[in-house]
C-alpha cells in the first residue's frame, strides 16, 4: 500500500525544478501519458516517478542538501535480516549475480528475478563478461574482511543503494522488491565467502 | 571495412579511467578479441537480405489502393530514397508533425496504399505489417549508408521535440529507477561485454544513432529504431512505449540532433 | 616452391569429383547437390563423427588452420573457417566439440578451388573447434578454442 | 513460404575469384522450444553447390549448427568479369533455391 499512495501523491505534484517552465513540464507529462501503455506485468503506472527518482532525473545531480535528505529517507527503508543471519549459499548467489532477467513486460511473473550484478560489476576471477557501470567487486570479502560494520553496510547497499548515494545507478534490490531476503543472503555469501570465486582464484 | 568506427580507441581510453590496473590488461585483451569478432561479422551483414525484400516491397503495388510506395515523400521529395533517412526525423508540413522514418512510412502506406497505420501500431515485432515495415526500413536506411546525419532542427516543433527527448533521456522511473542516462550517460562504460555509447556526446550519439537500424546476430533479427528504443525501455523496466508514439520521436530527435554531422553506417550489425 | 606439384595433385584428385558432380549438374541445379551425410551430421561425439566421415585417426597438422575469433560475443553467430596449405586438399570440415552434434559443415573442393572456406556457426558454449581436412587421401586436423561469452543485459 | 533470394557477390583479382554469399534461411536446429513449450521442428539447409561456367566450384553439406541466414565465402581459380556464378541450396524439407550473380 505504501507505494501506491506515494505514487498518487506524486502524479499531482509539480516539482520545483519545473517551476521555471510549467508549460514545458505539462507538455512532457502529456507526452509521457500518451506514449506508454501497460504490457504484461509492466503496468503503465511505472511511468510515474517516486520523489527521489524525480529529483535524480536531471542533467545535474540535486544539491548536497537534497541528496542528504533523500539518503536519510532511503536509509529508513532498509530491513536487516530478522534472524541476524547475513549469509546464504554463494553458489546460488553466483547464479543470481549472473541472471539479468526479471520485471520486464516479457517476464511472466514479478518473482524469480535475477540480480543482474554482472551487468555492471566485475565480481569473480573466472567470469570474463562483466560490465563497468559499477565498480569492480573482485575480491570483495578478501580485501574488506567481514567485520559487522562491513557486512551491514554491504547488506544495506544491496537492499537500497540510494541510502548511500541518492542518485546511485544501482537498483534498490530489497526496497523495490527485486530480490527476496534469501536471494540477497546468497549474494552476500557470494561476495564474502572465502571459497567463492569472488575471493578465491 | 565498415566496422571499426567507435570501438577501439574509445573503449581503451575510457577503460583507463575505470578499471584497476590488473583488470585493465585482461579487459583490453578481451575487447580486442571482441572487436576481432565484430570485424569478422561486418563483411556479410544479413541486413542485405532484408533490404532486398524491402526494395521489392517498396516497388510492389499493395493495400486497398493497389499502389506502390514509389511516390512516398520521405522529406526529400516524392520517390527520393537516397540520403532520406539521414535527414530524419523532420517536421512534415502535410501531417503537421515531426516524424521518424517509421511513422513517415506509415503515413505513406496510409495515403498512397490505404493501409491502416493501426495494422503496424498494433502488430507484434517482425509480424505482419511490422515485418513489412522492417524490410522497408532496411531498404531505406541502406540508401543512406555512409551519408552524414543532417537533421534540420530549425522548426519550432523540432526544437520542442529535442527538449522533450532530453527530458525523457534523464527520466528515471520503474522498479529499477533506470533512465536512458543510467547506461548511456557516461563515457566508456559497458554492460557485460557490450560497450555503451555515451549518448550525451556527439561521438556517442553517432555511434548509437548512426549504426541503427541493425541486424542483431544474437537473435538473427533485423531491428528498426522503434524496435531498438522499445527494447531499451523493456530493459529499463518501464511500461511499454506505444509504437511510433511521441516519446519515441522525441528521443530520436534528441539522438539524431546530437549525431548531426556524423557518418551513418546503416544498417549496422550488432551482437 | 612446390606450387606446381600441388596444382597437379589438386587437379588429379579433384577431377573425378568434378566430373561426377558436373554430370549431375547438367540435369538440374538441384541435382548437383551431393548426398547429405546423415550419419556424420547426426553423430554426437567427435570420435563418432570422425568415424562416420571415414577419418577415424586424423593427424594434427600445422598446415591446417581454424580461422575465427578468440572470443565470440554471441554463440548464435560465430565466424569460423578452415584453411589448408596441404597439397591436394579435397575436403574441409568444421567440427565443434561441445555442440550436440559435432559436425557443423563440410565442403568438397574441386581442383582450382582454394582450401579456404569461411562460414558462421552456432556454438552452445565455449569449445574447441576443429578443422578436418582431407588431402591426398589422408585426413589432417587442427584445433582452436573459441570462447563464447555474453554481451548484453542478459534479459 | 517461398524461399527468399540470396545475396551473392563475386569479384575476380589476379585470376582468383572470391565469392561471398548470404543465404536467407531460418536454420532451425530442432532443439528449440516455442512459447508453449513445443519443439520447433528442425529446418535447415543440408546441401549446397556453387557453379561457374557449368562447373562445380564448391559443394557443401550443412548441419543444424550453421547460423541463421548462412554466410559463405570461398575462392576459386579462374573466372572473368561478367561470368556468372550460381549458388543452389536444398533444405531438409526438400525446398531448393538457385540464385546467380555476375563476377564484378
Amino acid at each position: 500500500m505504501k507505494k501506491i499512495t506515494t505514487i498518487a501523491a506524486l502524479v499531482l505534484a509539480i516539482p520545483a525544478a519545473w517551476a521555471a517552465g510549467e508549460d514545458s513540464y505539462a507538455d512532457f507529462k502529456a507526452m509521457m501519458d500518451a506514449s506508454f501503455k501497460t504490457t504484461g506485468i509492466a503496468a503503465k503506472h511505472r511511468m510515474y516517478q517516486l520523489d527521489f527518482q524525480k529529483a535524480c532525473s536531471q542533467e545535474k545531480q540535486p544539491s548536497k542538501a537534497e541528496m542528504a535528505r533523500i539518503e536519510a529517507e532511503q536509509l529508513k527503508t532498509i530491513r536487516y535480516p530478522a534472524d541476524g543471519k547475513y549469509f546464504g549459499d554463494w553458489k546460488q548467489g553466483e547464479k543470481i549475480a549472473l541472471d539479468g532477467r526479471g520485471l520486464t513486460w516479457t517476464d511472466k511473473t514479478p518473482h524469480n528475478n535475477g540480480g543482474g550484478c554482472y551487468n555492471c560489476h566485475q565480481l569473480s576471477h573466472h567470469e570474463i563478461s562483466y560490465g563497468t557501470i559499477g565498480p569492480s567487486l573482485l575480491e570483495y570479502g578478501k580485501t574488506r574482511g567481514n567485520a559487522e560494520d562491513v557486512v551491514k553496510y554491504t547488506w544495506g547497499k544491496i537492499y537500497n543503494a540510494k541510502a548511500f548515494n541518492a542518485c546511485s545507478n544501482m537498483p534498490r534490490n530489497g526496497d523495490a522488491e527485486i530480490l527476496t531476503e534469501q536471494q540477497m543472503k546468497h549474494l552476500m555469501a557470494f561476495l564474502f565467502d572465502p571459497a567463492s570465486p569472488v575471493n578465491k582464484k | 571495412m565498415p566496422i571499426p568506427r567507435r570501438l577501439k580507441a574509445a573503449v581503451m581510453l575510457t577503460a583507463l579511467a575505470v578499471a584497476p590496473v590488473a583488470a585493465l590488461a585482461a579487459g583490453d585483451k578481451m575487447m580486442d578479441a571482441i572487436n576481432e569478432y565484430r570485424e569478422l561479422l561486418a563483411d556479410g551483414n544479413p541486413s542485405e537480405l532484408v533490404a532486398a525484400q524491402g526494395e521489392e516491397l517498396w516497388k510492389t503495388p499493395r493495400g486497398p489502393k493497389k499502389a506502390s510506395l514509389e511516390q512516398c515523400d520521405l522529406g526529400l521529395g516524392p520517390g527520393v530514397v537516397k540520403g532520406a533517412s539521414a535527414q530524419l526525423p523532420r517536421f512534415f508540413k502535410d501531417t503537421g508533425k515531426v516524424q521518424d522514418l517509421e511513422t513517415r512510412l506509415m503515413t505513406c502506406m496510409e495515403t498512397l496504399q490505404g493501409i491502416d497505420p493501426n495494422k503496424v501500431i498494433n502488430e507484434r515485432w517482425l509480424k505482419g505489417e511490422r515485418e513489412n515495415m522492417a524490410a522497408l526500413v532496411a531498404y531505406v536506411v541502406t540508401e543512406s549508408n555512409g551519408v552524414k546525419v543532417k537533421v534540420d532542427t530549425r522548426h519550432p516543433a523540432m526544437k520542442k521535440m529535442y527538449e522533450l527527448g532530453k527530458q525523457t533521456f534523464y527520466y528515471r522511473a520503474g522498479p529499477m529507477d533506470f533512465s536512458c542516462a543510467t547506461c548511456h550517460g557516461d563515457q566508456g562504460k559497458r554492460i557485460r561485454m557490450q560497450e555503451l555509447p555515451d549518448l550525451r556526446t556527439h561521438e556517442g550519439a553517432i555511434a548509437g544513432w548512426g549504426s541503427w537500424p541493425a541486424y542483431r546476430v544474437s537473435n538473427g533479427q533485423f531491428w528498426t529504431m522503434q524496435h531498438r528504443l522499445n527494447d531499451c525501455f523493456r530493459q529499463q523496466r518501464t511500461a511499454e512505449p506505444i509504437y511510433g508514439s511521441d516519446v519515441t520521436i522525441a528521443l530520436s530527435v534528441y539522438l539524431a540532433t546530437k549525431a548531426n554531422g556524423g557518418k551513418m553506417v546503416t544498417p549496422g550489425i550488432k551482437r | 616452391m612446390n606450387n606446381q606439384r600441388r596444382n597437379v595433385l589438386k587437379t588429379g584428385v579433384g577431377a573425378t569429383v568434378l566430373g561426377a558432380l558436373t554430370a549431375a549438374g547438367l540435369i538440374t541445379p538441384g541435382m548437383a547437390l551431393a548426398d547429405w551425410n546423415k550419419a556424420a551430421f547426426e553423430a554426437k561425439s567427435m570420435a563418432d563423427t570422425l568415424k562416420a566421415l571415414g577419418a577415424a585417426t586424423p593427424v594434427d597438422s600445422k598446415d591446417v588452420q581454424v580461422t575465427g575469433p578468440d572470443i565470440a560475443e554471441n554463440g548464435a553467430v560465430v565466424p569460423v573457417g578452415v584453411t589448408s596449405s596441404l597439397a591436394g586438399t579435397t575436403m574441409v570440415a568444421i567440427l565443434i566439440d561441445k555442440n550436440p552434434n559435432a559436425l557443423a559443415a563440410s565442403f568438397t573442393l574441386p581442383a582450382g578451388t582454394e582450401a579456404n572456406v569461411q562460414t558462421r556457426v552456432k556454438m552452445g558454449q565455449t569449445s574447441n573447434v576443429y578443422a578436418l581436412v582431407k588431402a591426398d587421401g589422408k585426413f589432417y586436423m587442427a584445433t582452436k578454442e573459441i570462447k563464447v561469452t555474453l554481451g548484453g543485459c542478459g534479459g | 513460404m517461398a524461399a527468399k533470394p540470396m545475396k551473392i557477390r563475386a569479384s575476380v583479382k589476379d585470376g582468383v575469384t572470391e565469392v561471398k554469399a548470404l543465404i536467407s534461411h531460418e536454420m532451425e536446429t530442432g532443439q528449440r522450444k516455442d512459447a508453449n513449450g513445443a519443439i520447433i521442428p528442425a529446418w535447415f539447409i543440408t546441401e549446397l553447390s556453387a557453379m561457374h561456367n557449368g562447373k562445380v566450384v564448391l559443394s557443401g553439406e550443412f548441419g543444424t549448427a550453421v547460423s541463421k541466414n548462412p554466410y559463405l565465402a570461398f575462392k576459386f581459380k579462374g573466372g572473368a568479369a561478367g561470368d556468372k556464378v550460381t549458388l543452389t541450396w536444398k533444405d531438409n524439407k526438400g525446398e531448393t533455391r538457385t540464385d546467380e550473380a555476375a563476377i564484378g
